[in-house]
């Protein structure tokens, strides 16, 4: 009998999301491929409840024998995760934790603290410890806070000011807007930063179309392609960028595949680390082809 | 049952208190005024009609009366007490009831839903459908209408609504029920049983306000006519001394000619319109017809004759099948469009629903179906629009307080004639006219059936449907009667009499008689 | 009169008739159960169904509320909002009190959500009917709002529900009665009550009144102001109902708790045969058109035809069909 | 003739008259940029007020679309995935086209695109008129379809526009012409025609007449389904055109792409002063509805008093206020 691995995650609802689906397909079709006993199957949902609908119609119609789970919230996919273990299913978290750690056989994960916190640092010194800074930050999420969080304890007792912090829902439109209104505020601004690189894009649009001279760095996060070539190409607002790649869903894929399949079970806690990528290393997080 | 009480206690101790009375009343739109310092007693047990030309009033009037306007200026009173009525329910708590002259149903509820609107009956908290189905139906029985009190108000014909409302206004005992035009869309058998009912009301002790522009019912009702022009009050007068060529003179303040117009030898032996075998499902069955150039043919039949389906159902305004010749050419009309751009007017009976926007300005509304004729380039014609509405409001002689107007700000009488103009204008052949005089003034129906036979005169051909069967018999060449949706017989020259087609109209196999009234 | 009655004899009482209008959306489902079958055998397997059917509780008991909003005439798009918000400040409020007054918190936060939804209903409403605005801009004018305010109560984040309630309140979603689960329950409770309150009372028939004609309502002597404003105090009951099951499901609020429940209650309301230009409700209706858009979703995880790119685009199309169907099949 | 010689003689037509109801969408206009100003003096800087109506130009030209939808008595959901879909197609064209026809393939990809669109419109206009299905539920189907697709043609990501095509289009979002940024111009004539349409011709008749009385504009010999389904095409080509402005200011179209402008459009026609139910439009009104938007957005960035968890609810109160002031002020 086929082996089943379950995949959920969030529907494509914007740009890094879209990776995160891109690359859960990629990794099924590999496997389904490579794999004749092993089946894995991806399902996207749009939003929390739908997300433990779906875990409920998959558990219901056949036994799992593993899942995979990037959860949109920790709290409120918990309870419903844990009813699939205690059918003994194995449990991969990828990205957000699960509240109750014992759920999880392994869990893979981002360091969402460490992208606010890199980026700030490399702020801290690109302007000499001190300057006016405005963020756009995304969705309220915990994702949203965490960088937030890493940006902001970083900067604490610098000379780093934050003059604006507002939403823009990662979204590049709205980013494009509200940087446009920051700069009609601000007659002064040395930095931006975008906590993801969607709204970078709209943020880099606005300054250049305001002839602005005064903005040093534009900072993104996320590892999003066409933030990674700006770095490669070295360019001078953007000559950072911080991964967080999606691609974070393949890996545990296979990992969890490796557990079923293979004779070294595969367990624990993987976080992976939010580096500064520079034009020196910048090669390494280039995927041309990947639609992130 | 305590109104009841009440009007009884009342009669025993003052017979000659009025039931209710108006003082000094106006009513000013903006700087418009429609009504101006009216005063009014209306005894208990009284019929008391009020007449005038369309615009005179009357509406305002008894909208004021019921509560669903409040005058400008001046008091009314029950009974001797001052009383004022924000909402027209508390008129009706009071025991004012007013039959609307436009029907204000809600189309998408049954008969009976509309009949207990705000009133349901109920048992222990619970409405009690069946209860009131009973009562509904026990209620439009006494009236004559048959309408299955489950049937939804869209379903039912107009006459039928009419009747609904009717049964709503005399559902609750009251003190005073006023009557708007009740009987513009009833028929013969209809009208009848109707004034039976007044008559029942009247013995009650219950007044009656009753306006009618059917002369001949007021004479027959009234105690007591009052007459309005240009919202004024000309004066109350017995009822049984006037004439119905008095009440026409006071009304419209001048000397009137003959309502009907000399008939003319227009007619041809020319076929212009042949409708051949027109089945329109559940309505009418196997119709078929001709129509001449210059000639005016009358349908006439009881309610639910199925006239007003046959022809929706030539013109493509709802299913039905038929074969059609216009001068000689076989056709078929899918929509109204169609027949409109081979020459086939077709003015509808149900002006408010299907006639005109009533939030819409006058000229919009006149040129609504001949917009390619003020449009000759890319723009629309303003300036041709504007004149377009001077001569129809002068030939046919809208009587309306500004041009800047809305349509549903213009009283029933000249909404009708807006919407005889906007049909006209698209410049038919052959025009179908469904109940043109509709709550029309006697002076003006005169003018209208002038401007009927203007058209016929003009080589083109007209057919009448109408409930009023003197007015077909005024204007008509031939008259085609219609029962239960076939043609019952056909009338013309020396048997074309009221009393032939009530014949043919009710009865399966009816002898005409020759000659009579004409 | 004879002519009158011979005529009209055959015309008989519409009570006992079949109307294929009002079974169309049974028949949807109908269709809808076998599609699934033949689609996948466990589809129609009795935990498959339950969970489906339990699932549409939330937005069958919204619907409800919303078949007396639309059917006064009115719109609500706030509802998923409202849900965010009500559960939000009950999740808050049985925190605070689950220290004082232990278990008991959980029936007072259920206290402080209903009353909560008969607020924010009440709200909606005098904004629509004192207020003179467009149903469609006023509700989209609170659903800002309450959004606004859970993101405000949670901090952009989550509010998880403490754990000492969490065991004790979990059966009100995921617990049984006689082998039904308590969901399903709830919701047939409430539409129960909505059928009887729409058909059976007073209160009903002016809901259809305002709906169908304002102007002849309101010269019945019914206030329009005051069926409409009650309609949307329904709505914000059902609303707190629903938040009431939806919390010890996930066990937190969050700020994207109930985003897009509006269009999924407006949608069901109509494919169960309600006219959104309002007049006549239809309770059964809405519930079946509930039931329908989760079977839909579900099929959609069930099957293995479409690419995940594409979800949304059958699910329109099926929804579409299934208006196409009942219209025709009229 | 008498009566009216009699007692109407001085009163002609209202063309010079004042109306407040049509000046409301102005009126609030004006208040919100003079509070604008007492806030922040920055507000009524050409740059900003610049950049504020350029980006309300979309929405606006949008909104010129959907007046004609919602006076002909329709509404239309899915104009927010329209865009997207339509940007994303005209892209992918472009770059198919970039190397055969080099700076051609800009308007070869413009045309393509208003064809999508008018292909678009058609599509919804005929289920809704044909199909005789609510237009809510349409649309809301058709916009899960649209945005389903612009998922899948994006692969869930993002299609940029051809580095060779990019400089080259870039002014039709950033240029100006005789000072006025093209946007603005574009979005002008869209205006200027829209109300040529609505108010000089005889389709604009037939639009508000079907939209105030579906019967009586069919007993007038004017074709509902054929006047409803024009609205929606009309509609459809404004999105293109919208489309069209907006490729160049991003370069390029993602899934985000137009999500929840079919809430702002609706909102800048009824804030405009158009009635949902139908029967008239108000251009004009729509296109101050479209800035009185944006500006609430910049106003909400430019001051300092609002925390960024509430912005949407300062934004929803405005709104709400907004229409009430409009609503009194008659
Ligand atoms: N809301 C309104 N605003 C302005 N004018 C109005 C309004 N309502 C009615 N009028 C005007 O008041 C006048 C009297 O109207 P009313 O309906 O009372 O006439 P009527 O005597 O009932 O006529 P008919 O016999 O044609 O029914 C008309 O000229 C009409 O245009
Ligand atoms: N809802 C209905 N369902 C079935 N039959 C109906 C319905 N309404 C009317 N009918 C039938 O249709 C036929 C024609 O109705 P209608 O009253 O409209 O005719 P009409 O001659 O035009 O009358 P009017 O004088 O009102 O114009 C009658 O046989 C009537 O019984
Ligand atoms: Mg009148
Ligand atoms: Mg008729």
């Amino acid at each position: 009998d086929k082996k089943v691995v379950a995949v959920s995650i969030p529907a494509a609802d914007h740009g890094w999301t879209a990776g995160v689906v891109y690359h859960a397909q990629a990794a099924a079709k590999e496997i389904n491929a490579a794999f004749p006993d092993v089946e894995v199957v991806v399902k996207t949902s749009p939003s929390a409840a739908d997300q433990v609908s779906a875990l409920e119609d998959l558990s219901a119609s056949r036994k799992l024998d593993a899942l995979v789970i990037l959860p949109y919230t920790s709290e409120e996919l918990t309870q419903p995760v844990k009813a699939i273990k205690d059918m003994g299913t194995f449990i991969t978290v990828v990205d957000r934790g699960l509240t109750d750690a014992s759920v999880q056989d392994l869990y893979l994960a981002g360091d969402n603290i460490a992208v606010g916190a890199n980026t700030a640092k490399f702020m801290i010194d690109k302007l000499g410890g001190k300057g006016d800074v405005v963020v756009l930050r995304g969705i309220p999420t915990v994702i949203d806070d965490e960088r937030i969080k890493g940006f902001q304890d970083t900067i604490k007792g610098t000379g780093i000011k934050v003059l604006d912090i507002q939403y823009a829902h990662w979204n590049s439109d709205e980013a494009f807007k509200l940087m446009q209104d920051y700069l009609a505020k601000y007659p002064h601004i040395d930095a931006v930063w975008a906590n993801d690189d969607d709204m970078l894009l709209g943020v880099l649009e606005a300054v250049k179309q305001s002839g602005r001279t005064d903005i040093k760095l534009a900072l993104g996060g996320n590892g999003m392609k066409d933030i990674v070539k700006k770095v490669i190409d070295g360019d001078a607002m953007t000559p950072v960028e911080t991964p967080y790649p999606p691609s974070m869903i393949k890996t545990a894929i296979y990992m969890t595949v490796a557990n079923l399949i293979g004779q070294a079970p595969v367990r624990g806690h993987v976080k992976l680390d939010a580096p500064l990528i520079t034009q020196a290393n910048a090669k390494e997080y280039y995927f041309p082809d990947s639609p992130f | 049952m305590s109104i009841v009480a009440r009007i009884d206690r009342e009669r025993g101790v003052a017979p000659a208190t009025p039931v209710l009375r108006a003082e000094g009343v106006s009513k000013r739109y903006g700087t418009v005024t429609v009504l101006s310092d009216v005063t009014l007693d209306i005894l208990p047990g009284e019929i008391h009609a009020i007449i005038g030309e369309n615009g005179a009033g009357k509406s305002t009037f008894m909208r004021l009366l019921s509560g669903y306007i409040e005058p400008t200026e001046g008091t009314l009173a029950m009974a001797g007490h001052q009383v004022r009525f924000a909402r027209p329910d508390q008129a009706q708590a009071a025991g004012i009831a007013l039959v609307h002259q436009e029907i204000l149903l809600a189309d998408a509820l049954t008969v009976t839903d509309n009949l207990f609107l705000g009133r349901e009956l109920t048992k222990g908290g619970i409405v009690d459908d069946a209860r009131m189905r009973l009562v509904a139906a026990a209620k439009l029985a006494e009236l004559g209408c048959e309408v299955p009190a489950t049937s939804l108000i869209r379903d039912i014909s107009l006459a039928d609504r009419q009747m609904v409302q009717i049964a709503r206004a005399l559902l609750d005992e009251h003190r005073v029920v006023i009557f708007d035009e009740p009987t513009a869309v009833l028929t013969g058998g209809e009208v009848e049983r109707l004034l039976a009912i007044i008559f029942e009301l009247k013995a009650r002790g219950i007044a009656v306000l009753y306006i009618s522009h059917r002369l001949d019912e007021v004479q027959r009702l009234a105690d007591k006519v009052t007459v309005l022009r240009d919202g004024k009050m000309v004066g109350t007068h017995p009822g049984h001394t006037l004439s119905q060529i008095d009440m026409a003179r006071l009304m419209v303040g001048r000397e009137l000619n003959a309502l009907y117009p000399q008939k003319q030898a227009t007619r041809t032996s020319e076929p212009m319109l042949s409708v051949l075998n027109a089945v329109v499902p559940g309505f009418v069955q196997d119709v078929s017809f001709t129509v001449h150039k210059g000639e005016i043919l009358g349908f006439a039949g009881m309610i639910g004759a199925g006239r007003t389906e046959l022809f929706e159902g030539i013109l493509g305004l709802r299913p039905g099948m038929a074969t059609i010749e216009l001068n000689g050419v076989p056709m078929r009309v899918h929509s109204q469009r169609e027949a409109m751009d081979a020459g086939i007017g077709y003015l509808t009976e149900d002006r408010k629903g299907k006639g005109l926007l009533l939030q819409e300005r006058l000229g919009p509304n006149l040129t609504l179906s001949a917009l390619a004729s003020f449009h000759p380039g890319l723009v629309l014609k303003r300036a041709r629009e504007a004149d377009a509405l001077t001569r129809a409001v002068s030939s046919f002689d809208i009587r309306l307080k500004s041009l800047a107007a809305k349509a549903g700000q213009l009283s029933g009488g000249n909404q009708q004639k807006l919407l005889l103009a906007k049909v006209l204008l698209t410049a038919p052949s052959v025009v179908i006219i469904d109940e043109p005089t509709r709550g029309i003034d006697i002076a003006n129906k005169a003018q209208i059936y002038g401007f009927i036979q203007d058209l016929v005169k003009q080589g083109k051909a007209c057919i009448v449907i109408s409930s009023e069967m003197q007015e077909l018999v005024g204007i008509c060449d031939r008259i085609i009667v219609m029962r239960e949706g076939r043609i019952s017989g056909e009338v013309s020259g020396e048997t074309m009499t009221e009393s032939n087609i009530a014949l043919l109209a009710t009865s399966e196999r009816a002898q005409l008689a020759e000659g009579g009234t004409k | 009169m004879t002519a009158l009655t011979q005529s009209t004899a055959p015309r008989s009482e519409r009570r006992y008739q079949f109307s294929w209008a009002d079974a169309g959306p049974f028949l949807a489902l109908g269709a809808l159960l076998v599609l699934g079958f033949l689609i996948n055998q466990d589809f129609l397997s009795a935990t498959n169904l339950s969970n489906v059917i339990t699932r549409s509780a939330y937005v069958a008991i919204i619907a409800v509320g919303a078949t007396f909003v639309i059917s006064s005439g009115g719109l609500d798009l706030s509802v998923g909002s409202m849900v965010a918000f009500i559960a939000g400040i009950t999740i808050m409020f049985m925190n605070v009190m689950a220290p004082t007054l232990g278990l008991w918190a959980i029936p007072a936060g259920m206290a402080i959500a209903v009353l909560a939804g008969l607020l924010c209903g009440l709200a909606n409403g005098l904004i629509v009917t004192v207020g003179k605005i467009e149903p469609f801009i006023a509700t989209l004018g609170t659903m800002g709002i309450f959004r606004a305010l859970i993101t405000y109560l949670t901090n952009g984040g989550t509010i998880p529900i403490d754990k000492s309630l969490r065991e004790a309140y979990r059966p009100v979603y995921f617990g049984t009665l006689g082998g039904v689960p308590i969901p399903i329950l709830i919701s047939a409770v409430v539409a129960v009550l909505g059928a009887f309150v729409l058909y059976k009372t007073k209160y009903g028939r002016k809901c259809a009144a305002v709906g169908a004609n304002e102007d002849v309502a309101r010269y019945s002597g019914i206030s329009v102001i005051k069926t409409r404003t009650i309609a949307y105090v329904i709505q914000g009951a059902c609303v707190a109902i629903a938040a009431i099951c939806y919390v010890p499901r996930l066990g937190a609020a969050t700020v994207t708790t109930g985003q897009l429940w509006e269009l999924q209650v407006i949608t069901a309301v109509v494919i169960g045969g309600t006219a959104l230009r309002g007049g006549k409700g239809r309770i059964w209706g809405t519930i079946a058109g509930a039931v329908i858009l989760e079977l839909i979703a579900n099929l959609m995880v069930l099957s293995d035809f479409v690419s995940e790119y594409l979800v949304a685009a059958v699910q329109g199309v099926i929804i579409i069909i299934a208006m196409l169907v009942q219209r025709f099949s009229k």
